[in-house]
């Protein structure tokens, strides 16, 4: 088998070495009725000729967003990532390293985190960011906990404009920690009153922008008002090229930040992996959940980082700690920083115009469709769209005609009354020629 | 020569993307756009190039040499896995497609959790999982909704978990509200069944054991173990973390297992990535298979469906846990690996990776001490620092001295349970020459300790890209960002 | 633009530095009427994604080999090349050198090079290998001039057997440097009498084993005759993968052995880049041409390597060297010598086999086809078909049903009257459905 | 550690290629099965990944850090262009499919010779040669059958090459039986048309010339030059080596050039690899456009064919240079840089590399000896050793000081025409930053020179995987492969 390197010859002196006869004397601890007495009813090694054939042959099978014009969104996007992104992210040194406990050898991770953190930070106007969470929904769910923490109130409010995945996140979490979630219905147009829902007895309101509507939400009232009465308020976002081009909510008072960072560096890959970006206020930085790169010195006085604040998690503190998290989503926070180091400001800046222009051709194309109407005042590259007929139905006859138009909203919200809803997202891989098929396959299915 | 951190020599007007600027539109931000500067620098693509390959220089992977890191399992990462993940059709694929468009990705899917519900003998799977600490999370949370489901949340609220167990398992635990009560382990390092019972009762929610137990060692008396807690009415949970020594040889279904979570980056061989993406799925016992979480997929009459919503009628009170459906990029590479070796291969890996452990401890007994005596381990191998003592030379000094000889350290003062621990996990993926090279090195340091050669530990590493770093002050002075230096006037020229 | 590191602002201090105002002061010495006053007549800068556009649609104008059943040799094969090999070639260190001019940092590079030597030397059973040409067919030109040099002697005599590319390159070569070629009639079934053509004047034969027609040549009876004559026996091979199945051309009496390498580690890629082998008796060292790599020890004592035997070549004899060539096929050995190093014996002398049994399989399925005649008495991996009509016509016709059925002889060799003969190869790649859809489209097509 | 050769821990029956064993055929072999054994060390996977990646290690690379090798133009290597070479529609197609089944490939060859005939002002290109000195190869044996054509074989067989030529231009004319006759450079290291007046005759086939020359300056009479040789019934060969400092500035068929070769790896960016592959179309005048080597592209209605074989009709008497249509996989990456570029990026880029080098040599000319003055030089800066006269310290010392700084060196000792040559090319890819560090470094240095530090240099490299290796020992007992070391007699036990 290639990837095995011993041989029989091996096993044999070692075994003898050991000073047992044959390898099973040495699973002896495993009660004898409990042992295996065949292989599992599973297929036997195949080459990797094969291995690529059978994988290949279920690859084949899915509609794959560069092959066709792609509009979906809501939550995930389709980003064209440099091909620098993952030649770098692919070199063993990054890709086959572990967790960086031994930072003396582990410079090259530590660093990247650092800046890694840094960039976070400055993207969402916040004084500190971690060095990653699972994704954008765990992030929101680790922000609620935090504010818990932090304010001693167990009861977080949740704007109605939330994505429902990370709603539900949100929710199954706390209902499991014994927390309060008060989740607003769906809000459309973002009309809902949040500051209504606002009183001492609330650790956080959490608000999403661009909403999963696609809104954008000003954050300033409800910061002001959750401030007033000692609460937090905890931005999310789930496209980060939109930080490009709006104001961050550090800028509008936020005081913890999750968010999803896919969209910089990293592909759809069907829901994950992803990365979830977390930042917040200096002085909350010991109650922050994950894993942190810090500067320090080595023993000849030369800059180094290592992973740092670690009392805060479970390998100290254990059933005390902040979180149970101890993976991050290292690879993908590389990924993220290098395509960030790439864009840099002018470039990030460009791209959100890109996306944003791309949205409004769109959205004015579209809102030409007889029986078609764009719900959206404003929005950044998402916005929704009211059909006059079910969504979901749309959504399949135009895949039939070769065009991914986007997420029917009853697929995120089914029973709440919305079935004619969809969600559309542009991105700067959409062309003129990829918008003409949508309305031409719209124009046709309706 | 020194790298700089990219806030230190990229500049925000240097681009390393190339695109067009948009004609102008009527903007719909409403009066939402972003008015200051956001700081970014950016670096032409050759510079970016250089500056991530330097900093690659700096680190240390299983591609570069052996990494003996116990309970971390860093075997060989196969490229073919890497190549799959890419494959447009799973890395290019939105989750929220419609299924029609998907069907080879839920395919997948369904193929993978076949293979770990065979591979463990259990009748259920959830993928969604993001790693082995969220995998807990599933796991627990499944009994949490279980013992609801049973009218006894009130009531039955105490985890047992041993001493030697992971961090993850008792930060889990209270996480969703368990009170954690600690079992202590008998002298030969495992758990007793007595210890067990005594603790087990009408309180008990669930047992949270690893097994192989982070000494390396097989908890014997498992199926005892799974009895008393089943006769207390709780359940079992295993931490799968180092299923990778029985893959093949035992299965956890038919230990008595409840729930339990596979790193699919340990045993399954998805990169560490520098610490993660991991990818954690739970597999479940029929008593909890209807209290998995949302998502999971379906085949109706040849055709795949994703269940993203609870039916009103369903069992299951335990919703979402991440957004989408977990790690496909991780569910490719894992089902590549175990497509590649097929259950024969599966089985001798694990039978490897014990040889390999046991040849290490073989060769290494004389010089160095093993807590629990010179018996045979599982994948893993634990030293203790007893044949340090009075040397002046600790546990962490030895492991920084192996940096200086080219060697990733084992993995060290893990579990807790023994005094300065280090604990050494070759994997299958090293040959007898790797671990020859290996032994005769710690031989080799465990002799220099011997002749009181202090300074090249103490001191160590000499040889590294930095010497010892201060993690006190790290933490003391916490620096978690760059920021700006401040301007200094220009002197008068 | 992406990758042009200067700022107009950079490139202003610069210039100061430098003391000019512009940038075209320092283009001065290009006479000014010859100085383009606008850009190229070409398209302007394009972003990575449209270049993936513009490429990606001309690549799919094309049939990959790995698409469709696939039955194409004639000096190139397609056989499965593993992820390790495209992952490891691809390493900056290894795709961004430089030829190791500086030893003391190029290590890597040397070090498999002398691998690379020694494999070459085993596999063809020969002394000495070089560390590769541009590939098999200039290889081959090259053991021509060589012999020439060994020998003093100016003629060199083909077999009919030798693939018709390579023998209208040692013929381009030899006639440029006014040499004789003595190039013998196309030799379908491997019965020509080569012995005939050996005299004193002669100072090579060149022989091809596998033939161009799939046949097996024992070169004993030609190496003695032209070892009694002085001459030396030049043997040349395109299928690399027959060393593992077939006697070395080494044990057979050759004196310079040249061949393809591409089918071990390489893409086919329409022709290139590929990997010349080249090897030959110690004796002959200081005539051979090529880069070399040698083992020495450095100033510590270290074992070390360097290009050595330069003497040889152009930057020091210059008009005297002997061979123009200054490049090698550097990144091509390397995925050589992984992939060798992967297979290793045991690997190698399998992958023979099962090419071979893929061909006998396919051979006798197609000689059951009515009309259909196979030629060959011997073959490895590829053999002649005579067909009941034009091949060229069958091959187009098998195209339009998705299978690419092989090589028209016409194509290699118009007007040689050998219309109807078509070469097919069959390797690993190929399965039982594969053979299956062969023979299908083939009795369709008839 | 040290990396072990592959022989030295590889063993002949360990695989890393997993194949079944096929059923058993009656062979077809006649009698010519292989007896022997072949020796092949064979390694696992991860043996495999580990070697190579600690071989890679050993390297230097654009990757990693400058590599100011004059004359060799190490710029940045786009991934995009690794990318789009390993595009199944241009890396698994073979050579010989039928016409229909390549109409993109044919396109992409056709679309590349339109650049390289646009940027050069020439009329005409042949793809097929593999590197510079093949790409030398084809233009003058286009010039030997142009003459041939005039019937000029037996007298006109001079070529004029100037002493600062690459060796290679008067390796190809030895090669193909012209002979070499040698044109002295004026002082200021340009060549003078009246020398070249004086060589000229009926007798010339050709001048070979390098322009920008290999001194880093362009040969300001070109033209004049031109004129001279055509005026004597010759052609003029450029080796267009450094045809990257002018790309969008100037046009070599303007120039007078009637064939150049371009070095795809150079100007384009195509990747080194280590010494290979390269890439060396030559573009043709009208007046040599019809002794092209064959294949070529041809689009009759839309479609594109291959024309391989010279019509009996046809002028050409030039085969084949090599087996198939060229370096495919190369054609590929450069029409992605070109298309990256885009004619005004181009521009640039020849611009910057201009620039960068011109910078260089003013930052250093106050240390450093310039052998032609301190005047403008094109991509390239050349120093002799004048300055080092006396130090103690050679060219070669300086080179591998250069080393200990984490720097790889310039070229040395070429071109011959200068003593103790050092050229330096940072190429376009350099950012400010780095050439000011690469500047203050080798400053540093000569301050080093200057204050006596002799062993620095004369002891370098100290801190390369190896220290000064033995070149000459390497020549005297030529080692060119490892052999079995002989079997020691075992001690009796």
């Amino acid at each position: 088998m290639r990837y095995l390197p011993l041989t029989d010859a091996d096993r044999r002196e070692m075994l003898a070495r050991i000073g047992v006869a044959t390898v099973d004397e040495l699973f002896t601890d495993i009660p004898e009725r409990m042992r295996m007495a065949a292989p599992a009813d599973l297929p036997r090694a195949k080459g990797e000729m094969e291995v690529e054939r059978h994988l290949g042959a279920m690859a084949a099978r899915n509609v794959s967003a560069s092959s066709v014009p792609f509009f979906i969104g809501a939550g995930a996007y389709k980003h064209h990532v440099p091909a620098t992104v993952d030649h770098l992210i692919q070199r063993s040194e990054f890709l086959t390293s572990y967790t960086p406990y031994q930072p003396e050898i582990a410079q090259g991770t530590l660093q990247y985190l650092f800046e890694f953190q840094t960039q976070v930070a400055m993207l969402t106007g916040m004084e500190v960011a971690n060095a990653s969470m699972y994704d954008g929904s765990t992030a929101a769910a680790e922000a609620v906990l935090m504010a818990h923490r932090v304010t001693r109130r167990r009861k977080a409010v949740l704007s109605g404009g939330i994505h429902p995945h990370y709603a539900e996140v949100m929710t199954t979490l706390s209902d499991l920690a014994g927390d309060e979630v008060v989740r607003l219905p769906p809000d459309v147009t973002a009309t809902e009153d949040l500051l209504a829902a606002i009183d001492d007895s609330v650790s956080c309101v959490v608000v999403q922008t661009p909403d999963v509507f696609g809104n954008l939400r000003d954050l300033r009232a409800v910061a002001d008002k959750a401030h007033a009465h000692g609460a937090l308020l905890v931005a999310v976002f789930t496209e980060a090229v939109s930080l490009g081009l709006v104001e961050a909510p550090g800028a509008m008072g936020a005081d913890i930040v999750a968010g999803e960072g896919q969209s910089i560096g990293n592909a759809l890959s069907f829901g994950g992996p992803y990365v979830g970006l977390f930042a917040t206020r200096q002085k909350f930085v010991r109650q922050m959940p994950g894993r942190l790169a810090g500067e320090t010195v080595d023993a000849d006085g030369r800059r180094g980082f290592v992973l740092t604040l670690s009392t805060r998690e479970q390998h100290i503190r254990r059933d005390k700690a902040t979180s149970n998290i101890c993976t991050n989503s290292g690879l993908c926070c590389l990924a993220f920083t290098i395509h960030m180091s790439l864009l840099g400001e002018s470039g990030l800046t460009r791209l959100a115009r890109v996306n944003h222009a791309n949205a409004v051709k769109l959205a004015e194309a579209l809102a030409a469709v007889p029986g078609v109407k764009v719900l959206n005042e404003t929005f950044f590259n998402e916005f929704t769209l009211r059909l006059p007929k079910p969504a979901a139905a749309v959504v399949e006859a135009m895949a039939d005609h070769h065009v991914l138009a986007g997420v029917p909203v009853p697929r995120l919200l089914p029973g709440a009354g919305l079935d004619d809803l969809l969600l559309v997202a542009s991105t700067e891989v959409n062309t003129d020629a990829d918008r003409a098929a949508f309305v031409a396959a719209l124009t046709e299915v309706l | 020569q020194e790298e700089p951190l990219i806030f230190e020599f990229g500049r925000t007007d240097v681009i390393g993307v190339d695109l067009d600027e948009p004609a102008p539109v009527a903007d719909r931000l409403g009066g939402l756009k972003r008015k200051d500067t956001i700081g970014l620098p950016g670096l032409s693509e050759p510079e970016a190039m250089r500056h991530y390959v330097r900093l690659s220089q700096k680190n240390y992977g299983i591609d570069t040499g052996l990494f003996p890191l116990g309970s971390c399992t860093m075997k060989h990462n196969p490229r073919l896995n890497e190549r799959m993940a890419r494959l447009p059709g799973f890395a290019d694929i939105h989750p929220l497609q419609p299924a029609s468009t998907v069907q080879g990705a839920l395919a997948l899917m369904d193929e993978l959790a076949h293979w770990l519900k065979e591979l463990t003998g259990m009748p259920a799977v959830t993928l969604s999982p993001k790693a082995g600490a969220h995998g807990e999370l599933a796991g627990m949370a499944a009994i949490k909704a279980a013992i609801a489901a049973r009218g006894e949340t009130a009531t039955r609220n105490v985890v047992l978990v041993p001493d030697s167990a992971h961090g993850t398992n008792p930060a889990t635990a209270a996480l969703i509200g368990f009170t954690v009560k600690a079992v202590p382990a008998r002298e030969d390092g495992t758990v007793d069944p007595a210890e067990v019972a005594k603790l087990a009762g009408p309180d008990t929610a669930a047992i949270m054991l690893t097994n192989p137990n982070t000494c390396g060692l097989f908890e014997r008396d498992v199926v005892e173990i799974a009895r008393v807690i089943h006769e207390a009415g709780g359940y079992f949970y295993c931490d799968g973390a180092n299923f990778n020594a029985i893959v093949g040889k035992a299965r956890p279904g038919d230990l008595g297992v409840d729930a339990m979570h596979i790193n699919l980056h340990k045993t399954f061989s998805t990169p560490h990535g520098g610490g993660g993406p991991g990818a954690g799925p739970v597999v479940l016992s029929d008593r909890l298979a209807a209290f998995a979480p949302l998502p999971y997929v379906r085949l109706d009459d040849g055709r795949f469906s994703l269940v993203e919503h609870a039916a009103v009628s369903d069992q299951s009170p335990l919703g979402r846990l991440t957004a989408f459906h977990g790690q496909m990029g991780m569910f490719v590479r894992a089902l590549a690996f175990m497509l590649s070796h097929g259950a024969d291969g599966l089985k001798q890996a694990s039978e490897d990776a014990v040889l390999n452990a046991n040849y290490v401890r073989a060769c290494l007994a004389d010089l160095m001490s093993l807590p629990f005596g010179n018996r045979a381990c599982m994948h893993e191998v634990l030293f203790d620092d007893a044949w340090l003592k009075g040397t002046g030379v600790t546990t962490l000094d030895f492991a920084k001295a192996m940096i200086d000889e080219g060697y990733h350290p084992m993995t060290v003062y893990f579990p807790l349970v023994v005094h300065g621990a280090m604990l050494i996990e070759p994997t299958e993926s090293e040959s007898k020459a790797s671990l020859d090279l290996f032994i005769a090195t710690l031989r080799d340091l465990a002799f220099a300790v011997r002749d009181g050669d202090t300074a090249r530990f103490t001191g160590a590493p000499y040889h590294a890209p930095r010497r010892r770093l201060d993690e006190t002050r790290a933490a003391r002075q916490p620096v978690l960002r760059w920021t700006a230096p401040a301007p200094v006037a220009e002197a008068a020229e």
